[in-house]
Order: C-alpha cells, then sequence, then structure tokens
C-alpha cells in the first residue's frame, strides 16, 4: 500500500522535474506562441495559421530585435475552453512572452479574457473575428491587426445595391455570433441605402442538409445573402444548386474562402461571378500581393491554389510581432511596456494595404468587395471589383451610436 | 469411454457452480439427477463450451473439449438439447432444420426428421414463437439430430410437458436407444423419466456427483430417492 | 403547402442516407450485441477511399465498391483483431471502438487533411428533375431514395430468404445456441460485421455525394445511427428503416419551421422513445 | 509493505498539501487544480458505475448545467458586472440545478440498463449541448459566457492558484470521502444490492428505480460541484464545454484510471491531464490525438479497470499469485 502510493508521488515528481527543468533552461530568445486549431470543424483554417507562421519567421530569418525567436505551437479544436488550457500552457508553463492566436470568435472571447489575467504579456489575435473582442470591455494587453467580421462586410451592401441593382435580399446564415455579425455587416449598408431583408434563415450550427432552409427562402427575392463555416457552406451551395433555384448568391466572407473554393465538387460551377467582401482578396492585383502569392506557392507546394484568409491573418500578426519586435530593438523589458506601445503605433504595410490600429488596439484596413471568377489555370479566386479603404470597427459611424445599437443578434438589425 | 469429466469447475463472479465434477459415460444411457439449482444445467452448457471453465477436463472420444467454441464441440459430434428448448423465435421450423442440416449422405436428414415427427412436417412454416411446448421439443430434439451427433445431451426434455407428450418424448428416446449409434446423456427432474429411460444414474448434489448407480438401484431405494432428490414414489405417477 | 411537401421530401430523402448508414449499425448490434461507436469513423473511411478511387479510376460505381470493400476490410479486421475477444462484454467493445475512432479521425485528418471533398457525381444524377407542386427536385435525392429501398430489398432478402440470413437471425435470438448447433459464430460475426461496414462505407461514398465530406462527419453520423436505430429499435431492420423516417421528417420539417430548435428535435423524440419503449419502437430486450 | 494504510495515507495528503509550495503556477493550476476539477466530475460516474452499475454519459452535461447556472447568476463580461445574486447563493443554486439536472436525467436513464443507458445518456447530453447552443437568450447560444467573475473571500480572490489549488483539494477530498461514506450506509448497499441483483432486491420490498434515481441524484450534486470548479477554472463556459468531444472525456478519464474505485477518477484525470498537455512535446503537434487515443485503446486492452487495476494486477504478478489477474467486473 505504502510502497505503491510512494512509486506514484516519485512518478509524479519525476516528470514535474523533468518538465520543471527543461523550462527553466530559458535562453535570451524570444519565445513565440502560435494558438490554432488542428482538430475540429476549424482544422483547414488551422493548418493555414501555422503555415503563415512559419512563412513569416522564415522571412525574419527567426530573429526580430536581434533576438533569435522560439515558435511554440499549441492546437486548439475550436472550443474556448479548449483554447483556454492551452493559452495557458504556453504562457505559464512555456513561458512564451508573446502568443498569437486565436483562430475563432468564441475562442478569441475566452483569449481576451485570459489575457486580462495575464498582463505582462502580450496577445496577438490570430484570425477569431468576433467583433465584442474588442468593441466591449477591451483587454489592454490584446491587440488585433485584422477587420472583424461586420468590418469584412463593408462595399458590400453598397455593392449589391447600386451595381447588381438588388433590393430584396434573403439571408441564410450560421445561427452564432459570427454569422450575426457578417449579416449587420452587411445589413447596416444595404438598409442604409433602402434595401430590404425580407427573410432571415437562421441555421443551426451543424446542419449538414439545408434543403429545407432552402426551401423556405422567398420567391420575390432578388437574390440570397449566405454565410456559414467553410465545409456547411460546401454542402449548402451543392444543395442550392441542385434545388434548381435560380435567384443569384450573395457569399459572406467564411463562403467564398479559398478553403471553399478550392474544395473540389461540382457546386463550383455555381460560384463565379458571385459577390463577396473579406479583409484580403487572392485577385489582388498589386505587385507586393503577387510576390506574397508566390512565395506562399513556392513554400507550400500542397497548400492551396492561393493563400486563404486565416493565413493571411496569422500572417498579418506574425509581421506585426515581429515589427514591432524590431521598434524596440527585441527589449521586453518592464512588463514589454515599450513593446506593447510600439505595437499600438505600428503602421503595417502589409500586402492587402496598410493596417493600422484604433484605441482599443483593433484594426483600421482595407476592405475588398470581390467577385468570383476563374483564373487560366482553371482554379477559382475572388476578383476584385472595389477597394474600400481604411475601414474602421465602427463602420464609418459615430463610436457611441454605434455601440448603442447594440450587439448583433437574430434580430438586430433588421429592414423588413 | 466416450465421454470422461474429471475435476470440472465452473464460476460465475464470485459463486462456484461446479466444484469438481467427475462423470463418465459410454454407450449406455446414463441420466443426472438433482435437485433445482444442483447445477445439472450448467453441467450440460459447460460440456457444450457455452459457459466459460475454471478448471478440469472434458475429454469426448479422447478429445479435450476444454478450451474449444462450442460449434467445434457441435463439429465433433456433441449435441445438446437444451433446458428451455431454446428454440429460434424468429425461424420457421423448415428454416430451423435448414439451418442444422449438412450436405452429403447422413443417417438424419430433414426427411426423416419429419418422418419421426410428422407434426413438425405440418407446421413447418410456423415460426418458433407459434409452436406449443411439446412441438417446441420436437423440434429441438430433431435440430440436435440433424447435427448426427455420436452424443446426444438432452437438459430437461420433459419440463413442463402434459402426460401425453412425456410419453411420446420418452418413447422416441427409447427409440433412439435402442438403435444404439447415439449415445445418451440426460439431465431429468423427473425420476421416473430417467429411470425409464438410462441404465445409469449419476445423483448430483451441491455442484458435484455424489453418487452414480444404476437405474434399478435407485428405483428400488425409495430412502435414497428421498436423501438426493426430496421425492417420493409420487413422482413416478408422471410416467406411470 | 410547397413548403412542407418539399421539407417532407427533404426529409424522406434524408432518412434514406441515415437508412443506409444506420443498416451496417443495427446489423452489428442485433447480430453481435457491439455497440460499434466507430462506425462514423467507417463511415469516414468508406468516403475517403471511394474517393481515391474515384480519382484514379473516374468511375462512380468504381468508388461505390471500393468505398464499401476498404470499410468492409477495416471493419473485419477490427472484428477479429479487437473485438472478437471481448464477445459478451458489450461496454469494453463499446470503449475499444471510442479509442478506434479517435486515432481514426486523426490518422484520416493527417492523410486527407481538413478540407471537404465531395464527389463528381455523373452527369445523369446531377441537377433537378420537373415535379408537380414543388417544380423541380434534385435528381440524386430521388436517386438517395432508390438506393435505401435497394439496400433495404437485398438485407431482406439475405436474411430472409438465404442459410446466412437464417444464421443471421438465429445469433440475433440465440448466439450461445447457434453455436451449440455447430454454426462457426465467430466467422459469421467477422463476416456480418464485414457486412454492416460495407453498407457504412457504401453510405460514406453516397452521403459524400449528396452532401460531402470533412473531418467531424465522423461523430455526425454515429450520432444520427445511434438515434435512428435507438428510435427504431437496436437490432431491427424495419425498426432502423421507421427510425431513419422519423428522424429524417422532424430534422426537415423541423428546420423548415422552427429552425432554431429542430436540431433538438430527433433528440427529443429519442428521449420520448426511450421512456415509452426503453428498447425502441421495434426492438425487444437483449 | 507491512506499514499500515493510514501512513500511506498520511504521506499522499502531505504530499498533496505541500505540492503547490514547491510546483510553480501551472502546475499548480493547470495540472494539479484542473485535474481535480476533471476528477471530480469522473467521480460522479465513477460512483454510479462502480457502485450502481450504471453508466451515464450525460455527466459532463450534469457538471454543464451547475455551471450554466453559476455563470447566469454571477457576473460576467455580458452582465456588465452585475451579479444577480451574492456569489454564495448562486453557487448553492448553481449545485441545486446540477443536483435536479441529475435527478431529471435519472428519471428517463434508469428505463434502460447497460449499454442502452449508456446510448440514452449520450442522447440526453447532446440534447443538453444543442440546447445550450440554440438559446441565445439566456445561455448566449454558441459563444457562452466568458468573463466570469471568480469570488473574493477576505480580499483573496479564488481565482489565484494557491487558494484554487486548495479550494479544489479540499472539495475533491470531501467528495471522496462523502463516496466512500454513501456506500458503507444503507443507501450505499442496497445502491450496490440492485447493481448485482435488481431482482432481488426489488422481492425484498426495495423501489429499485428509486434507488438508482438517488444515485443519479447524488452523482448529479459530485458532478455539479465539478461543474462550479471548471466555470472557475475557465472563467467562462460554452456549448462546447458540454459538447461531444466533453462528454466522451469523462468517459475516457474514468475508464484510464479505472472504473472500479472512485480513486480511479483522480488517477485518470492526471493521467488526462498530463497527456493533453504534454502529449505535443512526445509526438509533436500534429499526432497527438492518436497518442491519446492509443493510450486509451492500449488501457482499455489490456485492463478492464484501468490503471488502478493494473497497478493491483502488476503487483500480483510480482508477488507470484496469479489470483491477482483475475479481475471479474459486471456491468
Amino acid at each position: 500500500m505504502l510502497s505503491r502510493k510512494l512509486r506514484c508521488l516519485a512518478l509524479v515528481a519525476g516528470i514535474t522535474a523533468g518538465f520543471s527543468i527543461s523550462v527553466s533552461a530559458q535562453s535570451t530568445n524570444i519565445r513565440i506562441g502560435g494558438l490554432a486549431t488542428l482538430d475540429g470543424p476549424f482544422v483547414a483554417l488551422g493548418q493555414e495559421a501555422f503555415r503563415a507562421m512559419e512563412m513569416a519567421f522564415e522571412e525574419a530569418n527567426y530573429t526580430a530585435g536581434g533576438r533569435k525567436i522560439d515558435w511554440i505551437k499549441e492546437s486548439s479544436d475550436g472550443r474556448p475552453d479548449v483554447a483556454l488550457t492551452k493559452a495557458r500552457k504556453l504562457i505559464e508553463q512555456d513561458k512564451v512572452d508573446i502568443l498569437i492566436g486565436p483562430m475563432s470568435g468564441g475562442e478569441g472571447l475566452a483569449i481576451k479574457e485570459y489575457a486580462k489575467t495575464a498582463p505582462t504579456k502580450t496577445f496577438v489575435n490570430g484570425f477569431s473575428a468576433a467583433q465584442e473582442t474588442t468593441l466591449v470591455s477591451p483587454a489592454a494587453n490584446f491587440f488585433r491587426f485584422g477587420a472583424d467580421g461586420a468590418q469584412w462586410q463593408a462595399g458590400l451592401g453598397n455593392y449589391v445595391y447600386d451595381t447588381k441593382g438588388y433590393r430584396n435580399v434573403a439571408v441564410v446564415a450560421g445561427d452564432y455570433s459570427f454569422g450575426y455579425t457578417q449579416v449587420l455587416g452587411f445589413m447596416s449598408e444595404f438598409c442604409a441605402k433602402g434595401g430590404k431583408v425580407i427573410e432571415k434563415i437562421w441555421v443551426p450550427n451543424g446542419t449538414k442538409d439545408f434543403s429545407s432552409a432552402i426551401a423556405r427562402i422567398p420567391n420575390k427575392a432578388d437574390a440570397v445573402y449566405i454565410m456559414m463555416g467553410g465545409a456547411d457552406s460546401i454542402n449548402f451551395l451543392t444543395q442550392y444548386d441542385q434545388s434548381g433555384a435560380k435567384q443569384p448568391l450573395i457569399l459572406g466572407s467564411n463562403v467564398s474562402d479559398q478553403t471553399v473554393l478550392s474544395a473540389k465538387g461540382p457546386f463550383q460551377r455555381r460560384l463565379v461571378g458571385l459577390p463577396s467582401a473579406h479583409m484580403v482578396a487572392d485577385g489582388i492585383e498589386d505587385a507586393v500581393y503577387k510576390d506574397y502569392v508566390a512565395k506562399y506557392k513556392k513554400r507550400f507546394p500542397d497548400g492551396l491554389s492561393s493563400p486563404s484568409a486565416p493565413f493571411y491573418g496569422y500572417y498579418v500578426a506574425t509581421k506585426a510581432v515581429l515589427a514591432g519586435l524590431n521598434q524596440v530593438a527585441g527589449d521586453l523589458s518592464g512588463d514589454q511596456a515599450k513593446f506593447r506601445a510600439a505595437l499600438s503605433k505600428l503602421r503595417l504595410d502589409m500586402p492587402a494595404g496598410q493596417v493600422s490600429l484604433d484605441e482599443n488596439r483593433q484594426a483600421i484596413a482595407n476592405i475588398y468587395v470581390t467577385e468570383v471568377a476563374r483564373a487560366p489555370d482553371g482554379s477559382l479566386y475572388n476578383k476584385v471589383v472595389k477597394v474600400i479603404p481604411n475601414v474602421n470597427q465602427t463602420l464609418g459611424q459615430p463610436r457611441e451610436a454605434f455601440v448603442a445599437r447594440g450587439v448583433p443578434s437574430r434580430d438586430n438589425p433588421s429592414c423588413p | 469411454m466416450l465421454l470422461q469429466i474429471k475435476g470440472l469447475e465452473v464460476q460465475y463472479g464470485k459463486s462456484c457452480i461446479l466444484h469438481g465434477v467427475e462423470l463418465e459415460l459410454a454407450d449406455r444411457p446414463l441420466a443426472v439427477v438433482g435437485r433445482n439449482g444442483m447445477g445439472k444445467s450448467t453441467l450440460c452448457n459447460a460440456i457444450m463450451g457455452m459457459v466459460p471453465i475454471t478448471a478440469g477436463s472434458v475429454r469426448f472420444d479422447a478429445c479435450e473439449l476444454v478450451g474449444q467454441h462450442s460449434y467445434q464441440i457441435a463439429r465433433r459430434g456433441v449435441a445438446l438439447v437444451p433446458q428451455g428448448r431454446r428454440i429460434f423465435p424468429s425461424l420457421t421450423v423448415e428454416e430451423h432444420l435448414r439451418l442444422v442440416e449438412r450436405p452429403g449422405a447422413q443417417k438424419w436428414t430433414r426427411e426423416r426428421v419429419y418422418e419421426v415427427f410428422p407434426r413438425l412436417f405440418e407446421r413447418r412454416r410456423n415460426s418458433g414463437a407459434a409452436l406449443s411446448g411439446g412441438e417446441q421439443q420436437m423440434l429441438a430434439i430433431a435440430r440436435a439430430l440433424l447435427c448426427n451427433p455420436r452424443l446426444l445431451i438432452m437438459d430437461e426434455p420433459t419440463e413442463g410437458l402434459a402426460p401425453l407428450m412425456v410419453e411420446q418424448i420418452v418413447a422416441t428416446l427409447k427409440g433412439m436407444v435402442a438403435e444404439g449409434d447415439i449415445a445418451l446423456l440426460l439431465i431429468e427432474q423427473n425420476l421416473g423419466v430417467a429411470l425409464e429411460v438410462a441404465d445409469a444414474v449419476a445423483v448430483m448434489v451441491n455442484g458435484r456427483i455424489e453418487r452414480t448407480l444404476k437405474a434399478s438401484e435407485l428405483a428400488a431405494d425409495r430412502g435414497l430417492q428421498q436423501r438426493f432428490l426430496g421425492v417420493s414414489a409420487g413422482a413416478d405417477a408422471a410416467v406411470s | 403547402m410547397k413548403l412542407l411537401l418539399l421539407a417532407s421530401l427533404n426529409g424522406i430523402t434524408l432518412a434514406a442516407l441515415y437508412f443506409i448508414v444506420a443498416s451496417g449499425f443495427t446489423l452489428i448490434f442485433g447480430m453481435m450485441r457491439v455497440v460499434n461507436l466507430a462506425h462514423g469513423s467507417l463511415y469516414l473511411i468508406g468516403a475517403y477511399l471511394g474517393h481515391d478511387v474515384a480519382a484514379l479510376s473516374g468511375s462512380f460505381p468504381l468508388a461505390l465498391a471500393g468505398g464499401a470493400l476498404g470499410a468492409a476490410l477495416v471493419g473485419m479486421a477490427i472484428h477479429y483483431f479487437l473485438l472478437d475477444r471481448y464477445q459478451g462484454d458489450d461496454l469494453r467493445q463499446a470503449l475499444v471502438t471510442i479509442g478506434l475512432s479517435i486515432i481514426a479521425a486523426d490518422l484520416l485528418l493527417a492523410r486527407y487533411g481538413g478540407l471537404s471533398y465531395q464527389f463528381e457525381l455523373p452527369e445523369m444524377f446531377y441537377g433537378s428533375m420537373p415535379m408537380p407542386i414543388v417544380g423541380g427536385y434534385p435528381i440524386f435525392r430521388i436517386v438517395l431514395i432508390g438506393l435505401a429501398i435497394a439496400v433495404y430489398l437485398a438485407l431482406w432478402l439475405l436474411v430472409q430468404r438465404t442459410r446466412f440470413g437464417i444464421m443471421i437471425r438465429a445469433g440475433v435470438d440465440d448466439r450461445h445456441m447457434l453455436g451449440a448447433i455447430g454454426v462457426n459464430v465467430p466467422l459469421i460475426s467477422t463476416l456480418v460485421f464485414g457486412l454492416g461496414a460495407a453498407l457504412v462505407g457504401f453510405a460514406g461514398v453516397v452521403g459524400s455525394s449528396a452532401l460531402s465530406i470533412a473531418p467531424g462527419e465522423d461523430a455526425r453520423y454515429l450520432l444520427s445511427s445511434l438515434v435512428v436505430v435507438i428510435v427504431g429499435g437496436m437490432g431491427s431492420l424495419p425498426g432502423a428503416a421507421i427510425g431513419a423516417l422519423l428522424i429524417g421528417l422532424a430534422e426537415q420539417i423541423g428546420l423548415a419551421y422552427f429552425p432554431t430548435y429542430s436540431i433538438i428535435l430527433s433528440f427529443v423524440i429519442m428521449v420520448a422513445v426511450l421512456a415509452w419503449r426503453p428498447y425502441g419502437l421495434l426492438g425487444r430486450p437483449a | 509493505m507491512t506499514i499500515s494504510p493510514w501512513v500511506g495515507r498520511a504521506l499522499l495528503a502531505s504530499a498533496l498539501l505541500v505540492y503547490p509550495h514547491l510546483a510553480t503556477d501551472f502546475w499548480i493550476v493547470s495540472v494539479g487544480a484542473y485535474a481535480m476539477v476533471l476528477g471530480i466530475i469522473a467521480l460522479s460516474l465513477t460512483f454510479l458505475t462502480a457502485y450502481g452499475g450504471m453508466i451515464s454519459m450525460a455527466q459532463m452535461a450534469t457538471a454543464g448545467a451547475a455551471g450554466y447556472a453559476l455563470a447566469i447568476f454571477s457576473a460576467h463580461s455580458a452582465s456588465a458586472g452585475m451579479a444577480l445574486l451574492p456569489w454564495p447563493w448562486a453557487v448553492a443554486a448553481a449545485i441545486a440545478v446540477g443536483t435536479l439536472t441529475g435527478i431529471l436525467i435519472g428519471i428517463v436513464a434508469v428505463r434502460s440498463q447497460g449499454i442502452y443507458m449508456l446510448m440514452s445518456t449520450l442522447a440526453i447530453a447532446m440534447i443538453m449541448f444543442y440546447l445550450a447552443q440554440q438559446n441565445t437568450t439566456i445561455l448566449h447560444g454558441f459563444d457562452g459566457f466568458s468573463g466570469v467573475a471568480v469570488p473574493r473571500v477576505g480580499g483573496v480572490s479564488l481565482r489565484e492558484p494557491l487558494p484554487f489549488y486548495f479550494l479544489c483539494l479540499t472539495s475533491a477530498a470531501l467528495l471522496y470521502a462523502l463516496v466512500i461514506y454513501l456506500v458503507r450506509v444503507p443507501f450505499g448497499l442496497v445502491i450496490q444490492g440492485i447493481r448485482d441483483d435488481p431482482l432481488r432486491m426489488a422481492s425484498l420490498g426495495y423501489r429499485v428505480w428509486l434507488h438508482q434515481v438517488m444515485a443519479f441524484a447524488v452523482a448529479g450534486f459530485i458532478a455539479a460541484v465539478g461543474g462550479v470548479l471548471s466555470l472557475w477554472y475557465h472563467g467562462g463556459i460554452s456549448p462546447g464545454s458540454i459538447g461531444i468531444t466533453a462528454t466522451v472525456n469523462v468517459l475516457i478519464v474514468a475508464v484510464i484510471g479505472g472504473l472500479g474505485h472512485p480513486r480511479g477518477a483522480f488517477i485518470g484525470a492526471l493521467v488526462f491531464v498530463l497527456l493533453q498537455n504534454f502529449a505535443v512535446d512526445l509526438v509533436g503537434s500534429n499526432r497527438y490525438n492518436t497518442l491519446i487515443g492509443f493510450v486509451f485503446l492500449v488501457i482499455v486492452m489490456a485492463s478492464p479497470d484501468g490503471l488502478t487495476g493494473l497497478w493491483r494486477r502488476l503487483r500480483g504478478m510480482r508477488k507470484g499469485s496469479l489470483d491477482g489477474g483475475v479481475v471479474t467486473q459486471k456491468l
């Protein structure tokens, strides 16, 4: 009895000691943690995220501000709980100085709250795009160099109203906060112009057979705005195509992503010409951007046909961290105060345009209105039809008024 | 010896059902008698490989059965007419027989079974669940015979049957014994049936074979019957 | 009216897919009392293998055969090497299959990545066909109904009309007795497991043509199979058909009329059935 | 080997008390405290299984019910700092909700047995998961609650590593003692009697279903405490906390440790937490799920009652006795 327990304890103590030693062997390197999803529904996005960090670090030769960089990867599965557990491990056990991540909205909210309990570290958002993360009670050490889900839709409402001439639109979107956020982004312009959203069909997360949701789309809708997660949108597009429905589609940001455009399937023929908007577009006609795409293709021959939005999100985040470190010459002393100040003032010239931060450390960036087009090699890409420069989180409205309209929900906003 | 059981032990969880059964059977029919809960059915199932055996050996025709799958035991020539008949309720009579019938020239065929049990032929399209107790028993016996066994184990074949039916079963058994090519191990509560069919009787008490004796010997000794089985002459009434 | 009709049609066609997936599950449980919680993994394996075959051969029928055969082989190996030894210990078998499904999900992710796959259907199955009242309806979803009926009839014939089927039914009734009359139950079990796996592998190819295939679908189809067979009664083929119809209709009609809680509806039906008939509509105690 | 078990227990207790003074915050909270939180939730399952012969997949959902209740009553980032109830009342209400959930689940679950019960409770867990995901007005839908305020007692936040560790340790010890106590009083003996032979207990005049539902109530209470601690640990709760992965994880923890004895829950939780944190370091960030699945599979196949049983058997083997090798477990 005794010997057994002693041995148990010895074992635990041994493991503890072993890992403690491996960590206490600290060097002068800067430790950067990467948190993305390699498991669960967002796995394809997670693979892109780590590719992005890898490419950014390689470009900097794993050095910033004169110090070497140690990169520690952790993976969650899209659940806030798990993201938090992994973030804790990165911060408390792996002793990273800076954490880049996470991937999805709920995770982002959890990490932002956790950031408040670790004020001496710096958190840079990866790709999570929930509006509240930086709009409501932001954390002083949490930075987001990417636009949020509502920003992503800037320009789309005006474009489909003016150019496509749609007046009545039906919405089919994922029944969760990211869906509400994107719809808000789309509707705030579209409704202001006088357009009507005559029906909103919220489909539960995890729905794979959308046929009956499609059946509910009213005939008098000029177009259908759709927004759901990657794999789900492929199902939707297929079923929409097969149902014989004729109305044109307007794509939420996830639906026009490369992870969807690159997926193999017969629905593809339906996509050409469909409008969408995002913080990046693979059809940007710009030498810097083309160079970025070329580097991606060269570095990741088994990757997508061009870098995806999550890749861009993590790439910009990593680039921002590196730039900040360079500005302070790698000096993270004083609980990283200097580094954070440098981050706040950064003006980054990124492949998709300049990025700067507002007072909540939320990105102000270009948004690209696009249409899906077919490249000469047969692959699909988002052709830029309009650039909306310097979109801020409140979509150009005064902050108080914007916040007062409340968090996006099933019924907010509304213009039937 | 056709069947030779040595030191057979069976446990269910922590409770011991058989502890050290010793039994031998040659060509002549042997009956095992005993009160309820003494382990008779467990003995049958153990021979057939249907319950895990803790210790001991079961040799059939000089071949060890312990550790073999029950289908292997069945293919060696042991057949069981189990307690409660265990007819497959979803199968028709015909399907029961098709299931066990082996191709090639065999002593027992579907035709012969229907000859012996004409009632089964009449009911061949009925499902096992729809049969009466006696019909089920005929079917269970027919199913075992179609395996063309060298040893037939019958566990309480007359249990719950009407007296007329019991007589018919006894007659069938006696006929089989008379033909002489199937050895019979008969488990019986009904002492009258046991004594009428078997030559020798093994008495089972608390998971052991207490004693093996000639059928005539037990028949004659009411004291012994009372002691081992708690029965008296009344039990014979079923047959007489 | 049009919406109700469309939703019902969608429900029936979804039920067809659910039935094909669940038929393998119920067959395996009925014969062996194995709750195969790796059923969803076999669905994924079938779908991915089918995709590989289609990529190599360009043939949809070959993909169907490849998915079914691949899943069958994997299923038989699982049964022979890992499950057969725990016959009768159903909890242990459930746990082993949980472990397998965790490993399978991860290895499939390593092999096929996180992207969604979808089959290029033969041209004749693609698009929609005209129908009264509802206007048009996807051809492949009608084909799905046909496939489900074909699977049902084939299984029915196999179970009712062949000696193998007699063995399966006898095994469901009393597998120990089946062994005692000389039937090699372990072999039959492995074959039945293979058959069940083949069905779900086939369903994987069909399902990823009608919908799509991606990591995470394993858990989804495992859950839907569980719900379908628990409602219908574990081990019963007509039960699986009834359960699939109920669940498919509930999901689609729910999605059409009260989408917010539609996804809960099928689980509520299941709990209601369990509370009223603990072994399902057509099931019976083990 | 001749030292009394009490000495061993005292040593274990003192080790658990000394440990947080030697370890880093990560080892105190993310390993030590979290293993105890997870262990408490798994304990509720082990209690049902070891003594009641029942497998419930809804224990994470039960814990989640308590967690959600506490999140609603407490201050959190969405309620802008206003708590509905003072925290002791909120905790009491949360534990009441968890216990009640356990009772309700039990009423449905005890209508079936064995593997059927496993499946029906899995279905109930899924209902609760989807309910949490779809209800936006009360349960905040897909995002759930984040930034839940953790109470301060006497100026000390319970979220600080040491207070939180000792809170978890005390809860775990008390619940463990509760289980050990319960199984020795008449109620526990009846539960075990029902596990072994429900018909016999029914014929002796015991109301079988009532006792089984009461066992679910006890399990619900234990899980509810785990749910409260888990909410404070994570600072929030979302549908994913009670989804299929989390649900299966509780089973994995209990099985790795051993379903035969309450201590298995904590041993399993410790192993699981270590694996979850360090499997990445062993096999790289890509295939750590394979490792977790493989460890689970090996333990399931090697030992029907997990690591506790394996340990017992290894000891038996070394002593040269065979009886240690036969561990039968009826479920």
